[in-house]
């Protein structure tokens, strides 16, 4: 009964922590980014402010069912997939539903989210967040490719489909997925970066021409909603790459206490760093035209998942 | 005499069967040509009468046998099966002159009817049938 | 008498009867037809036991009817579809003309099916076929014979393809003496060994019923064009009959898989298969995506599907074959249900062309709420049950399939499909609400319950797969496959990972209990609902004139960025095949001159050459 | 008590004389009388078929000399069962045709009915007689009625479409009796079962050439390529029943003459394998000729000739499945193309210039006759349940046994074809916008009557074959068994025993 009571401990104290760790992350990265353009910047914990205040407004706008229906979708769609991914290898604690799903499985549920908020954003009948829609699908199509290949490379590689296998055999091992596949690892990096949809593959809420895309019309608690699925949601891929590629964190035969702060301490600093390199990316470059964006991603990164298939069927 | 008859009367026959059948030939060959070049419809059917022509000259040239006789069992003749001549072909010739009769018939009927119908007797010129 | 005959044979009186009726009581043989429908379906859930056969001599053909756990499969999507699709016709077809006529093919081809179902000889099959492929025809040109001849091209196609399955059948029966089919794959029928043609001229025959990529270009315009009430199975029911073959043959052909040629004639046959159908999807998927008219859309989005059904019976292995029968059943099921979605507003609004209409949510919440199933089911997202087979399928060929592109292929194609899934539900039901639409209102009820019986259909089979997996399986143990494993709502691949689909769903639904009573509760009285004008376009509010809509040229970058796919489309090699036969038949209509002379010269010459060659042409 | 074959030939030829005169007396006996007499027929063909397939054979000589010497008439299964197809034919024909709208005064109406009825005579009398000059001259009372059939309408080009048609069936004449002459020569006889049993004594290079030229001459009849010219434009220009009549008789026995040359009187390998290639070429120049016609009539007409040169396939194969097939397939042709040219001469005759485009959605207006048409339209390129279906796959089967899989595509190859042009018609007729143009004429009731009853007969057939293929097997059997025929026609007496 107590293991019950462990699981759903686990799963609320993984879901708050995911939350706490995205926003933070929204912070350091937006206060990076003004330095960077030679601005003060907002503090680090604006983003929770933020929040708060769009939380606390009083009249919030309905654009009817789906954009009601639009921020649940998305805090379904990051729930869940958390809920599904290892946060720790093998640590006690934050299991929860970890063994019963697996990439193809995380790959779809991935999708559940931005096709809620795509339709969400489709009922309001702002044009622009319909364009932004169409935008972000189009380079979803471009960024999946090399992103499934860089996957498919891993499963056939170790014969495995799910995170938790793949992270232990990364800890038995040593060597992470990043070396024992490279051509796989950069395509899923490659991928990242339109994922994360930084500059320059931020065609979707594109301020300067959309007004911030798809979610334009929604403001006060449906905002607020979102902005906390997407924390949640950077997190969770940050973990997914961690754990796929970077060996993840956490002893599998110690769940101690202070093994699994450790472990925590090792998966921020992956993460974080992991992070960084989109965001680099960003600051250097002006953004894509959608089609340049989705010719970009099938290029380059689509001819190095091929490399890494052929990699894990033929040299490994 | 009677030797020298014969083989006048053979050299005769021969000349005679060649005869026969090269006019046969010709007439075939000529109801072809008829046929085949002529424009005039009048002429055609001519062409076709010819053809036949030919083919029952044909068909009496192959009945016919060397000095025979008529197949007829009269006084004087009882015991000449062996030389008479074939009754077959020339039953069969009758049969396909009148046949050939009723084709003329038809078809100088049809030469009529087209004439009144085309003002012409031009074969190329009755071109309503073609594509 | 037997009960497969009393089937057919209902099924044939009540296409006579609702012919009749009309001319007497208009508008009455929808309803006519319904009941029959549902006659003959109550009888053959009841009173049909599986594997029971029975034989009958027809024109010195031993004929032999009967239903194996394989083909009851496709009897379940049949009669389900059919019941459900004539009980949607009543009110879809009230309006139009030639009711009768309509009803009565209606009720042929569900006919036709349906013995293709019960035959167990190639013959009856063969027979069952072509009524079905002609009752079809009939209704594909019920809308009107149109220049761009849609039936016509059905028809040719339909005709190729049976034609092909006919020379197979004969020449089964000429090398291994008999038209049971049973008896043909004991005899090795199917095997790629010997008389190679044989099982690739079945399949060409099978593939044009499900639209494999060089005979597809039939069906976007036959499905789009014949009304809807028939589209749904049409594309729900009708191509599964393919799909029946194409298994059928497969699976006999991997059972003889014994000695080293055959094994790679196999093979060849899995990549080859494989890749057509990969192909399909891609293609279909992106034409999908540019399509306006949601008819056209949902029709290439059919032969997309069929793709991966495709794919999924070319691995060979028990897990992509079930994928492949699982799709096939839930393809049915939301295909027909979006077929219907479609028709509703085509009734309800009279038109289906996307740039024309949109927001219709706010008056058919039900249908859109249909169509919002449905679509998320066709794609692929959990936790419905176009979910289950995909996942099924993906697993099969990462893990059993050593034809890895095939899997980024498929996957790009079912990515793709987001875009018009998206495009689909954002045309017909969300952005701007027009004034031309505001007059709609929601289809009648008896339209809405058939769709909604399927999107309950789609909710259930998701849950729990396994009320699909149990039929599927004993199928493919008919089929030959040795140890089908399945439970009811877990999927399990050979590795050994898999998905509950009982705690996935267990977790959207708290989540989306707890967040949906959180925004729905929190602040309810600031919440004020706009209407689609009431809003900000880049900070200003836009005057009530200004054209707000945003459907033409829809996924333009995606086009730009995929213009090479867009080069090159089949329609146009097959186009130039058919005017180049249309020539050379003008060539010899000409040498009919009409001229009598030339006649003439004809027999002349034709004598002249018989005597020529006499002694090679009638050497004793 | 079996009536005697005699009477096919008598009845008609007594019918014929006596009609001029009866016409004085009543004005509607000319146009009855051919229906009894054909009535008759059917009678006469069911008592003979009863008969026939307990014995086997019946023979009848002509004035009392026994053969060889006399002329006799022979019915086997075979010949048989072409006999009672047209005499049923002949009947539907003059029914459909009874109150044939064009023929006003009698003269015409007399010369009309008398003319039919002597072409359905000579049809069956080519059928049924053992002697190969009777055969011819049956077959020029058949070539002449028919030539005078075809320039039957004053309106139309009728008497251009006939004289193509003599001269081209003057030719077959000239032909035939050339080769009856060079045939005569050799084995000095002319009853055919006595040919048959000479024939191996005639050197191979004068029987090839006899033989080439019998081809030649019933090819004509039988509408093989090249010699088929005449055929499009006699069918199009003739009377409607005529040309009905054409389809389903008078081919038949240009068919079976090709057959009981090739069959019986020959013992050339090789005239099979040309059979099987002329056939073929026929078939597909006139299917494809027929995909671009622009007259129905027209286009039924190279239909028919394809269907014959399917025919002359299936005999070509030439084992007994392949014959039995072949016979179905005539059975099948018969019915259904009759049916097709009814229907369609009707329709035709509703269209101003004649094309099919005129015929925009006629089927609002005449809907029996449309849905007649469709069936025979479904019923012919061979789709089940109709009744063509059969008849093809015993064919494909027939022919997959000897391994032929090209002649097999091909032959569905052309099928797909036949399917385009037919089911461009129906579409065209059901459901393109129609021109409204004045009133149609619609057929009476005993036109309606013949059609239903071929129709019936369609769907009949095509759910339940086996109600003829005994017949069929019959007949396919009897055919090939040359010795017994032979043996049979030489050596019994006269009558029945």
């Amino acid at each position: 009964m107590e293991d019950l009571g462990l699981k759903i401990f686990g799963a609320i104290l993984t879901t708050f922590m995911a939350f706490a760790v995205g926003m933070t992350y929204g912070g350091i990265v937006r206060k990076l980014t003004a330095r960077v353009q030679n601005r003060y910047g907002p503090p680090v914990y604006q983003n929770f402010l933020d929040l708060l205040k769009l939380q606390s407004k009083k009249t919030n706008i309905a654009h009817g069912f789906m954009g009601h229906m639009a921020p649940v979708w998305i805090i379904i769609a990051a729930v869940t997939v958390l809920m599904f991914i290892p946060i720790l290898n093998g640590n006690l604690w934050f299991p929860n539903l970890s063994f019963h799903g697996d990439l193809i499985f995380l790959l779809y549920m991935m999708v559940f989210g931005s096709l809620g908020m795509a339709l969400g954003a489709g009922q309001t009948g702002n044009p622009n967040s319909a364009i932004g829609v169409t935008r972000g699908l189009s380079q979803m199509v471009g960024y999946e490719i090399p992103f499934v290949l860089a996957l498919v490379a891993l499963m056939i590689q170790y014969e495995t489909t799910s995170v938790q296998d793949l992270t232990q055999i990364q800890h038995e091992t040593g060597v992470w997925n990043a070396f024992a596949n490279p051509f796989a690892f950069l395509a899923a990096l490659f991928a990242s970066l339109g994922m994360f949809r930084y500059s320059p593959f931020d065609i979707v809420g594109a301020p300067a021409e959309l007004a911030s895309g798809p979610v334009s019309e929604f403001g006060g608690k449906y905002l607020g909603t979102m902005m906390s699925g997407g924390a949640v949601f950077a997190f969770i891929k940050l973990t997914l790459y961690v754990h796929l590629f970077f060996g993840g964190a956490g002893n599998p035969d110690n769940s101690g206490i202070w093994a699994t702060l450790a472990g925590i301490g090792i998966l921020l600093i992956k993460t974080f760093l992991l992070y960084m390199i989109p965001v680099f990316y960003g600051w250097i470059n002006p953004r894509y035209r959608t089609e340049q964006a989705i010719r970009y991603f099938w290029g380059w990164p689509t001819a190095l998942g091929i490399l890494g298939v052929l990699w894990a069927v033929y040299i490994y | 005499m009677q030797e020298q008859f014969n083989e006048i009367f053979i050299k005769y026959h021969e000349i005679i069967t060649i005869g026969v059948y090269g006019t046969a030939i010709a007439l075939m060959l000529i109801g072809l040509y008829a046929i085949l070049m002529k424009k005039n419809l009048v002429k055609i059917v001519i062409g076709l009468t010819i053809l036949d022509a030919g083919i029952h000259l044909l068909f009496v040239g192959i009945g016919y046998i060397q000095n025979g006789t008529a197949p007829i069992f009269s006084p004087g003749y009882e015991n000449s099966a062996d030389r008479m001549v074939d009754p077959v072909p020339q039953a069969l010739v009758l049969t396909a002159i009148i046949i050939g009769f009723a084709v003329t018939a038809v078809a100088l009927s049809l030469v009529i009817r087209l004439y009144k119908h085309h003002n012409t007797a031009k074969i190329d010129q009755i071109k309503h049938l073609k594509w | 008498m037997n009960i497969f005959f009393l089937l057919i044979i209902i099924l044939f009186s009540g296409a006579l009867l609702s012919f009749v009726s009309n001319r007497i009581v208009p508008k009455i043989s929808g309803i006519i037809s319904f009941l029959i429908i549902s006659l003959v379906s109550i009888l053959f859930f009841s009173q049909v036991n599986i594997g029971e056969t029975f034989q009958f001599i027809l024109g010195e053909i031993p004929m032999q009817y009967g239903v194996t756990p394989y083909t009851y499969i496709f009897a379940i999507i049949v009669l389900g579809l059919g019941t459900l699709a004539a009980m949607y016709s009543i009110e879809y077809m009230k309006d139009k003309d030639r009711l009768g006529y309509f009803y009565s093919n209606f009720l042929l081809t569900i006919l036709g099916m349906l013995g293709i179902v019960f035959s167990q000889d190639f013959i009856s099959l063969f027979i069952f076929w072509e009524i079905m492929t002609w009752s079809s025809y009939l209704l594909v040109i019920y809308n009107g014979y149109n220049s761009r001849n849609v039936g016509m091209k059905y028809m040719i196609f339909s005709a190729i393809g049976a034609y092909a399955m006919l020379t197979a059948i004969v020449s089964i029966k000429a090398n291994y003496g008999t038209y049971t089919i049973a008896e043909a794959i004991q005899n090795g029928a199917f095997n790629f060994s010997e008389h190679m043609y044989i099982p690739i001229m079945l399949l060409v025959g099978f593939a044009v019923k499900a639209a494999l990529m060089p005979l597809h270009v039939w069906a976007p315009n036959a499905y789009s064009k014949s009304p809807m009430s028939f589209t749904s199975i049409f594309s729900g029911a009708m191509s599964k009959m393919g799909i029946l073959g194409i298994g059928l043959v497969l699976a006999s052909a991997y059972s003889y898989s014994n000695n080293d040629d055959t094994t790679n004639y196999i093979t060849a046959l899995r990549y080859t298969l494989g890749w057509l159908g990969g192909i399909t999807a891609v293609m279909a998927t992106i034409y999908a995506l540019i399509q306006t008219d949601a008819k056209k859309l949902l029709a290439y989005s059919s032969v997309a599907q069929l793709g991966y059904i495709i794919v999924g019976l070319s691995t060979g292995t028990e897990l992509g074959v079930m994928a492949a029968l699982f799709l096939a059943v839930v393809h049915g099921i939301f295909k027909g249900a979006l077929f219907m979605v479609v028709g509703a507003i085509e009734k309800q609004v009279g038109t289906t062309d996307m740039t024309k209409i949109s927001g219709l949510i706010r008056k058919m919440p039900f249908t859109f709420f249909v169509a919002l199933v449905s679509i998320i089911a066709l794609a692929g997202v959990p936790p419905l049950g176009g979910f289950v087979g995909k996942w099924m399928l993906y697993e099969a060929l990462i893990t059993e399939s050593n034809n890895y592109f095939l899997i980024i292929v498929i996957f790009f194609s079912s990515t793709a499909a987001f875009l018009y899934s998206y495009r689909f539900l954002f045309g017909l039901f969300l952005g701007q609400e027009e004034k031309e639409t505001e007059h709609v209102t929601e289809a009648p009820i008896t339209m809405i319950i058939p769709m909604m019986i399927l999107a309950i259909l789609l909710i259930v089979t998701g849950a729990f797969p396994g009320i699909l997996f149990e039929p599927i399986s004993h199928g493919m143990h008919n089929l030959g496959f040795s140890d089908v494993n399945w439970s009811m709502s877990v999927l399990v691949n050979v590795w050994g990972e898999e998905s509950n689909m009982t705690y996935i769903n267990l977790s959207i639904g708290i989540v989306f209990v707890v967040i949906f009573a959180f925004l729905t509760i929190k602040g309810y009285k600031g919440t004020k609902n706009v209407g689609t004008k009431d809003i900000s376009t880049g900070g200003e509010i836009p005057t009530e004139n200004e054209n707000l809509t945003f459907q033409l040229d829809f996924f333009k970058p995606f086009e730009r960025a995929a213009a090479p796919l867009y080069k090159r489309s089949m329609d146009k090699i097959w186009n130039d095949l058919g005017n180049a036969i249309d020539s050379l038949s003008d060539f010899m209509r000409k040498i009919y001159s009409g001229n009598g002379q030339t006649y003439a010269l004809f027999v002349v010459i034709f004598l002249v050459i018989l005597l020529l060659f006499k002694d090679t042409l009638f050497a004793n | 008590m079996v009536i005697s074959p005699i009477h096919y030939i008598f009845v008609p030829l007594v019918a014929a004389f006596a009609i001029p005169l009866l016409s004085k007396l009543n004005k509607e006996l000319p146009r009855i009388i051919p229906g009894i007499v054909l009535f008759y027929n059917i009678i006469i063909s069911f008592v003979l078929m009863q008969e026939v397939n307990e014995v086997g054979y019946i023979s009848e000589v002509i004035a009392g000399w026994r053969a060889p010497i006399g002329i006799n008439l022979i019915i086997t299964p075979f010949s048989g069962f072409l006999v009672s197809l047209i005499s049923v034919l002949g009947f539907l024909i003059w029914l459909y045709g009874f109150r044939f709208k064009k023929v006003i005064d009698d003269g015409e109406l007399r010369s009309y009915n008398i003319l039919q009825m002597m072409m359905i005579t000579g049809a069956i009398g080519i059928i049924i007689t053992g002697d190969i000059f009777n055969l011819f001259v049956f077959l020029e009372i058949v070539a002449i009625t028919a030539v005078s059939l075809t320039s039957f309408y004053r309106g139309r080009d009728g008497a251009e479409a006939g004289f193509k048609y003599l001269l081209i069936g003057g030719f077959a004449s000239a032909m035939i009796l050339l080769a009856i002459l060079i045939l005569y020569t050799q084995v000095g006889t002319l009853n055919m079962a006595e040919i048959a049993e000479r024939m191996h004594t005639v050197p191979t290079g004068i029987k090839s050439t006899i033989l080439i030229l019998f081809i030649v001459g019933f090819g004509i009849e039988a509408e093989l390529f090249p010699l088929n010219g005449w055929a499009p434009d006699a069918y199009s220009q003739a009377p409607g029943p005529t040309s009905t009549a054409f389809a389903g008789i008078v081919v038949k026995a240009g068919v079976y003459g090709l057959i009981r040359i090739i069959f019986t009187l020959f013992d050339i390998e090789g005239a099979y394998d040309f059979l099987i290639i002329a056939g073929l070429i026929t078939m597909i120049i006139a299917e494809a000729a027929a995909l671009k016609q622009t007259n129905l009539k027209r286009m039924l007409a190279y239909s028919s000739i394809g269907q014959m040169g399917l025919a002359l396939i299936a005999f070509g194969i030439g084992t007994k499945e392949a014959v039995f097939a072949a016979m179905f397939l005539l059975l099948n042709h018969a019915i259904i193309k009759s049916l097709l040219f009814m229907t369609g001469s009707i329709l035709m005759y509703n269209s101003k210039e004649k094309t099919i485009s005129s015929l925009h959605g006629i089927a609002k207006r005449l809907p029996f006759i449309s849905i007649l048409f469709a069936i025979g339209a479904f019923a012919i390129v061979g789709l089940p349940p109709f009744s063509g279906f059969w008849s093809k796959l015993y064919i494909l089967s027939a022919a997959a046994d000897k391994e032929m899989i090209f002649l097999i595509v091909t032959i569905l190859a052309v099928s797909v074809i036949e399917i385009i042009y037919y089911f461009r018609v129906v579409s065209k007729l059901y459901f393109a916008e129609g021109t409204t143009n004045v009133e149609v004429y619609k057929p009476k009731i005993n036109a309606k009557i013949s059609m239903l009853i071929l129709g019936i007969a369609i769907f009949v057939i095509g759910f339940y074959p086996d109600l003829v293929t005994g017949y069929l097997h019959n007949a396919a059997d009897i055919l090939l068994d040359k010795a017994s025929y032979i043996q049979y026609v030489l050596n019994t007496d006269s009558t029945i025993q």
